[in-house]
């Protein structure tokens, strides 16, 4: 890609990760949550990857490490659910419900939102991934 | 206004959506389809669904970047655009029964903007004492409706692992003492 | 009032032609895409109060007609859903080319009987 | 609540960890991948069986998940259909992930296998169990896109071709499904499913009932391959591995289709003479269709496709009578089917495991190379024939005698006639693969390995020994409980909001 689109890249990746992040901590707060800033953050890393090509992006997260980030988020998410199996029912949120409109609030909803974004980003990057690996090779044929 | 801006909105995402199906270019297609998925959002957020907008608009992002992916530099050659005529028969056979029925149907639903409420009117009282969540739909998603979240995240799960199962090169070991395997 | 709802229905029927009686590969999932956008649609517009406020509270608010927040909920998961489908299918396309050197579903027909 | 009801939500746990503790760590360590799908489906058919006990002893249980009491929470809920159901599934997982570890070794990336294999059985338990409809799609969606890369698994030509084709009409049936429950929510404005009930009962809204009949029949009809939306299946079935073939075949069109269908039919919009006609009719014509293209097919797995469409029509007929004994009968064929038919694709799979081929014309005389896999396919073979004393027999006889005592002398008919034809088509894959001289290219094979053996012996045994759940004692534990679900209609909506009984 050209100087102009690493640039800007350069300059606009951080932000838009620090969005998603953003959005992902906030998500019982206001409107966003897990789902929408794990895009974001799988999205920062496509940018990157679009711009600056496989291998600067590999370095950052290689495949298998996006693959077990996934596995290890909806494990997460699996295991807060029993976690309130084992205090009662399955899915109990078994933290207090907090001082409302605090960052620390809701419960497990923030932590849920933390296993749902790290879900989302690994996994949607993995299959960005896959997706342009086959391209390149099938081109290259 | 709010529901005159709807109706344009929805008449251009009609349009789009004709647009995004019949053109030829596989590409404008894909950009067109994008269109919808940006009119979609407005229309989320006109109808008080932020949440909703916001990730609508991301997933499109996504979803438009990766269908660029698969078409690029395609020949066009080889995207028909003719369609299958048994299918399209088909289609409207099921479209006229379809319109048919919902017709009628229509007039059971609730009128448009009063919804019935009955369960939902329980979330809003409790949400915010019960869970401590700001955000209503964050409440209902990950506590009043928490397995349904993990579904979902199970789906996108399952899909990941899908795309990384299909895309490999070699699926099948070669059998060796096998000769003449017809179906490898 | 009624009209918000057919215009959404036909926004579905658009999607479901184009997976009945398109042959390409793509357009099929273009068709799919549609779709699941006019579900989406549809389960937000039942959620919907003439002069509603966002499920979203702020401190000291008074809870006063509210949009209901349960379809939000439920288009959240259906948008990932679709997602999820959407990328196992376009990764079905581009290895069917891979191997056919074609999006038409005509010529990629091996199966027969 | 009571303590025992705790087991419920583990149905979809399990298989879930399992899956997520295989895909974390599966790659590491090579046993990994097959020890977790045979033990989590032997933990899974243990505690389906414990279910059964449990649905008898205290008829319906309901799980509040999170402690929010429905129809505001999502409610968990296990009956008799569902223990019945759920222990069908389970039996069928654990012999076939103990086929597949020996069949897999021929595949690369085992780990991708085990985890969307165990992703589709938790898919399939959530679906019985859930209470709540859109859990229920939730839990249809986790199976259906498991079950669309399974089918791709060997990523050759033909699997990929039929992978999309089924993943587009999978895909088309999920937006009714959806589309259908968002109809629904607008007029009833809850999700629980008894909710539902209670709402359409009290106010009797045929309009948008017929909707969403539409709706529902057309999206399950095409997760069931019921004959108008049957084009995927004959190419989606066979292309698939063996154990996932038998897996598709034997359980996933009958708890995403059948069983959700007539959950939702029965159980949730009400049970009319119209709808009864209409799922008769459709029955009926899966039946005829699929048996006469069976018949012509000389590719052994496709046939067996074929063959699965009309059975499927024999278990939707025979529930759509409508009568007790109809039920009973579409229940108990529900069972046979999916013991026989994932047998039959298994003994398909260790034909081509061991002769590389699956074309009739090709193989022959297999009986004394291979005495196992024709034995116990012989078994399968008569079951699905309907030859006296096999499963198979039994429960189409109860269907036959259901329709003529219903006064529907010509779908009994019919049904007889689908019989004869499809003893032919049992008789065929016999005679062309087992019976006769071997071919050349047969000279050289052997048995399979022990651990294939083992699961397609059992299987014969659970068809050849099939007709004894309709001894008096047994079938009131485990089909009579069920049919009795469908039987009580709309009403059992209340004993699932009183939180059970």
């Amino acid at each position: 890609m050209s100087l102009i689109v690493k640039t800007v890249t350069r300059l606009t990746v951080g932000l838009i990760l620090l969005y998603g992040v953003y959005i992902v901590s906030q998500g019982h707060l206001s409107s966003g949550g897990g789902f929408a800033g794990g895009v974001m953050i799988a999205l920062s890393f496509v940018h990157m990857m679009l711009a600056f090509g496989k291998e600067t992006a590999f370095k950052k997260l290689s495949e298998a490490k996006a693959l077990f980030f996934e596995s290890l988020g909806v494990l997460i998410f699996l295991g807060i659910a029993l976690l309130g199996l084992v205090g009662g029912v399955f899915f109990l949120n078994f933290l207090p419900p907090g001082e409302a409109f605090r960052l620390f609030s809701g419960g497990t909803i923030p932590f849920s939102n933390i296993a749902i974004s790290l879900n989302v980003g690994a996994g949607l990057f993995t299959v960005f991934l896959a997706i342009v690996l086959l391209n390149n090779d099938s081109e290259r044929k | 206004m709010t529901m005159m801006v709807l109706y344009i909105l929805l008449v251009l995402m009609i349009v789009g959506s004709i647009i995004a199906v019949e053109i030829k270019d596989l590409l404008s297609s894909v950009v067109a389809l994008g269109a919808v998925g940006l009119g979609l959002s407005i229309v989320f957020l006109l109808l008080k669904a932020p949440d909703v907008a916001l990730t609508q608009i991301v997933v499109e992002i996504f979803m438009v970047i990766i269908l660029i992916r698969a078409t690029l530099r395609r020949d066009l050659e080889s995207s028909p655009t003719r369609s299958r005529p048994l299918g399209a028969v088909a289609a409207i056979g099921f479209i006229a029964i379809l319109m048919m029925i919902a017709t009628t149907s229509f007039k059971d639903l609730p009128t448009f903007g009063e919804p019935a409420m009955r369960v939902a009117a329980t979330y809003l009282e409790q949400g915010l004492s019960k869970t401590g969540a700001g955000n209503l739909v964050a409440a209902v998603m990950l506590d009043f409706r928490g397995y349904d979240t993990l579904g979902e995240a199970t789906v996108l799960f399952t899909a990941v692992i899908g795309v990384s199962a299909v895309v490999r090169r070699i699926g099948r070991k070669k059998a060796n003492r096998l000769k003449g395997r017809e179906n490898a | 009032m009624m009209a918000v709802y057919v215009l959404c229905l036909a926004l579905f029927c658009v999607g479901v032609y184009a997976i009945l009686a398109k042959r390409n590969v793509i357009k099929i999932i273009v068709g799919i895409i549609i779709a699941e956008n006019a579900v989406n649609l549809f389960f937000i517009l039942t959620a919907y109060r003439v002069g509603g406020r966002s499920p979203i509270l702020s401190p000291g608010q008074e809870i006063m007609r509210v949009v209901d927040p349960l379809p939000h909920a439920l288009v959240l998961t259906s948008i990932v859903i679709g997602l999820a489908t959407t990328a196992l299918l376009v990764a079905f396309a581009i290895r069917l080319y891979e191997k056919y050197g074609t999006f038409d579903i005509e010529k990629i027909r091996e199966l027969k009987g | 609540m009571i303590p025992a009801a705790q087991i419920i939500p583990l149905f979809v746990a399990i298989p879930l960890g399992g899956a997520f503790l295989v895909a974390l760590i599966g790659r590491k360590i090579p046993r990994l991948p097959d020890l977790m799908v045979s033990t989590a489906s032997l933990f899974l058919l243990v505690l389906a069986i414990y279910s059964v006990k449990l649905a008898n002893a205290h008829g319906t249980i309901v799980y509040a998940v999170g402690n929010w009491t429905p129809p505001v929470g999502i409610a968990m809920v296990l009956d008799g259909l569902a223990a019945f159901m759920l222990v069908t599934v389970s039996l069928i997982g654990l012999f076939v992930a103990l086929f597949s570890i020996g069949y897999m070794e021929r595949f690369t990336a085992k780990w991708q296998f085990a985890t969307l294999f165990l992703l589709m059985l938790a898919g399939m338990t959530g679906v019985i169990v859930a209470g709540d409809i859109f859990n229920l799609f939730v839990c249809l969606e986790i199976a259906a896109v498991a079950s669309y890369a399974l089918v791709a698994f060997g990523t050759e030509r033909h699997a990929l071709e039929a992978a999309f084709k089924y993943a587009v009409m999978g895909s088309l049936g999920s937006l009714f499904i959806l589309l259908g429950i968002a109809w629904m929510y607008g007029y009833t404005s809850t999700l629980n499913m008894a909710d539902m009930a209670g709402v359409l009962r009290n106010t009797g809204a045929s309009r948008m009932t017929l909707m969403t009949a539409v709706l529902f029949l057309a999206g399950f009809g095409l997760k069931a391959a019921l004959v108008p939306f049957h084009a995927w299946l004959p190419d989606a079935h066979p292309s698939a591995p063996a154990p996932i073939s038998a897996m598709l075949s034997g359980v996933l069109i009958k708890s995403l289709g059948v069983y959700a269908l007539c959950r939702i039919f029965y159980n949730v919009l009400g049970m009319t003479p119209a709808l009864s006609a209409v799922l008769m009719f459709l029955g009926a014509l899966s039946m005829g269709i699929g048996v006469v293209l069976a018949i012509g097919q000389w590719d052994m797995k496709r046939l067996l496709a074929y063959s699965s469409i009309s059975q499927i029509g024999y278990i939707v007929m025979g529930i759509g009578i409508g009568t007790p004994l109809g039920m009973l009968g579409g229940i108990f064929h529900l069972f046979n089917h999916s013991v026989f038919k994932s047998l039959l694709f298994l003994d398909a799979g260790a034909v081509e495991y061991a002769t590389g081929t699956r074309d009739l014309k090709k193989i022959g005389g297999l009986a004394r190379k291979m005495p196992v896999t024709s034995g116990t396919a012989l078994a399968a073979a008569m079951s699905v024939g309907g030859v006296p004393p096999f499963s198979g027999f039994w429960s189409k006889l109860i269907i036959i005698f259901a329709a003529v005592e219903a006064g529907h002398y010509g779908y009994a008919f019919w049904a007889v006639l689908a019989g004869v034809l499809t003893l032919a088509y049992a008789m065929k894959v016999i005679k062309y693969a087992f019976l006769g001289n071997p071919r050349a290219r047969c000279q050289n094979i052997k048995e399979v390995p022990v651990c294939m053996q083992l699961s397609m012996g059992i299987l014969a045994l659970i068809c050849i020994l099939g007709g004894s759940l309709l001894l008096p004692g047994v079938r009131e534990v485990f089909l009579e409980p069920a049919s009795t679900v469908l039987a009580e209609g709309t009403w059992m909506a209340g004993r699932v909001l009183n939180g059970g009984r």
